[in-house]
């Protein structure tokens, strides 16, 4: 089972690896925020998993804050580029 | 039993990385902001809860399932907010959408 | 297969550091930086280091993210050409 | 020229770094000197000594207390230079870069965020209280309430989120982490001990234990505290405008 767990990771890992290509390239900066979301949730799936691969069942707790700071950073960013050009509007 | 867990929880992994896998495609392949939105947080959302309720399955009864819930049910809210969030803020900075290339229809309600 | 893992995460790590160093748009480097805090911190984890990922997770992907931005919203957004 | 001599530079010190990193033992080799002197002592004693379960929490608070003590004044020291530079704001309400934007934030973010923000600050009062035993401590919970804040100030504004926490409950709790951290050094030397002890070789002995957990909980509470109160202040200095009050203050 761990080395299917680990299989697993691999394939997200490689994922986040083709997502990242959205966050560097991505012509405007809200592609590159949903690329930096898509990144972020795939990793932290793959804490969950280091987890049990290493069968140390506290550290879950990492887990929740990677998935607590991920809401706070998108939300944020995209409130600050929401309210981006309006100074040389006025 | 053990066996039989094993299964359902490597079943529900395997889920879950087809539909990222779903979402990495229409991440890369989608033409604007607006439509890669919509492939990326949906597959997201799903693969991960599904990778997460098959680790649930997987440690059994014990604390980890009630953290891996809560881990879950606050994904399934804030990667819908967060997927609004960054929708909202290209609508409100006029990144222009996409239209099909070979039939300009121009009113933006055609093709 | 555990090495593979680790391989896979640090190639990740390097390609995210030298993009962030690599961008020209100040606001692109602060947003790929935040994608190599929250990297570092699964390999923090990895090497069984549950506090500092914690630390690296809280602080380096979240409030630094975010002061980074509003500095840069404060200031320029395009680096100097020479 | 000078693009060269500078990539020979470069490219000298990254050979000496790796043939330093060629020279250092293996990662986890158990004949090194900090797995053969430091380590097992830690993992033997650290248990009866310090009375906490995790060990790194008594690593860090108890044995190298003076380490720790020294990065909290650290901390403390990068708010009073950014407060130098941008100056704290004057009493009554403020208003931010996003308040005053004419697109005013989304109906699901806010009640999101409403919603979101509690379980936010509960999770870190866990993390704070809870760091003794399982994995975080003061510094982590401090972060992850100042996240807790950055968000609610962005979604709804500086003059909403300086109406919650004013700045007259947040500039005495600053500095709690050093406060809190000497008085409990201080509480070591008046009990017999040495300083940052946690220890009162006079008292009573089934009192010890008890009493040093307990203090190690406070020691994190006051970091806690301190580190979010800091890093909220940061925030609303970096993200205020310039001393624009408001006329309901």
């Amino acid at each position: 089972m761990d080395n299917f767990l680990t299989v697993i990771a691999i394939i997200i890992g490689l994922n986040a690896a083709i997502c990242l290509y959205r966050a560097v390239v991505g012509p405007t900066t809200q592609d590159r925020l949903l690329g930096v979301n898509i990144v972020g949730t795939k990793t932290l799936v793959v804490v969950v998993l280091v987890t049990f691969i290493l069968a140390e069942n506290f550290f879950l707790d990492v887990a929740f804050v990677y998935a607590l700071l991920l809401f706070v950073v998108t939300v944020a960013v995209a409130r600050y580029l929401e309210a981006e050009g309006w100074k040389e509007a006025a | 039993m053990s066996a039989a867990r094993d299964i359902v929880a490597g079943a529900l992994c395997c889920i879950g990385t087809f539909f990222f896998l779903v979402g990495t495609t229409g991440l890369l392949r989608m033409p604007d902001v607006f439509t890669r939105l919509h492939p990326s947080t949906k597959c997201d959302t799903l693969g991960a809860c599904s990778v997460i309720v098959g680790m649930a399955v997987y440690s059994g009864w014990s604390w980890e399932l009630c953290k891996l819930v809560v881990i879950a049910c606050f994904l399934l809210l804030s990667s819908a907010t967060c997927g609004h969030a960054i929708g909202r803020s290209a609508l409100r900075r006029n990144i222009p959408y996409w239209r099909r290339q070979g039939k300009e229809t121009g009113d933006g309600n055609g093709a | 297969m555990e090495t593979a893992l680790n391989l896979t995460f640090i190639v990740l790590l390097v390609a995210t550091a030298l993009m962030a160093v690599w961008a020209r748009d100040l606001l692109a480097a602060v947003i790929i930086f935040s994608v190599y805090s929250l990297i570092m911190a699964l390999m923090w984890q990895r090497l069984q280091a549950p506090d500092l990922a914690l630390t690296e997770a809280a602080v380096g992907a979240g409030v630094t993210t975010v002061l980074f931005v509003v500095t840069v919203f404060k200031t320029r957004r395009r680096e100097e050409e020479e | 020229m000078k693009r060269v001599l500078s990539l020979f530079f470069i490219a000298a010190l990254g050979v000496l770094l790796l043939y330093v990193v060629a020279s250092m033992p293996p990662m986890g080799d158990p004949q090194t000197p900090t797995a053969t002197h430091v380590i097992p002592r830690y993992l033997e004693r650290a248990e009866e000594e310090t009375h906490t379960e995790n060990v790194i929490t008594g690593v860090i608070l108890n044995y190298r207390g003076y380490d720790t003590m020294g990065e909290v004044t650290v901390i403390f020291c990068a708010l009073a230079a950014v407060l130098a530079v941008l100056g704290r704001e004057r009493r009554g309400r403020i208003r931010g870069f996003v308040d005053r934007s004419p697109v005013p934030s989304s109906t699901i973010v806010r009640t999101m965020v409403r919603f979101m923000v509690p379980f936010i600050i509960l999770f870190s009062v866990y993390t704070i209280l809870h760091g003794e035993i399982s994995p975080g401590g003061g510094f982590q919970g401090g972060a992850i309430i100042g996240g807790s804040m950055i968000i609610f100030t962005t979604v709804f504004g500086l003059y909403e989120s300086s109406r919650r926490i004013p700045q007259k409950v947040r500039a005495p709790l600053e500095g709690s982490a050093v406060i809190v951290f000497f008085l409990v050094g201080a509480l070591g030397l008046v009990g017999g001990g040495n300083f940052l002890t946690y220890a009162w070789p006079h008292a009573a002995r089934g009192l010890q234990p008890a009493l040093v957990t307990w203090l190690t909980v406070l020691v994190e509470v006051g970091i806690g505290l301190g580190g979010a109160m800091v890093l909220i202040s940061i925030l609303f200095a970096m993200i205020r405008e310039e001393e624009e009050i408001a006329l309901t203050a």
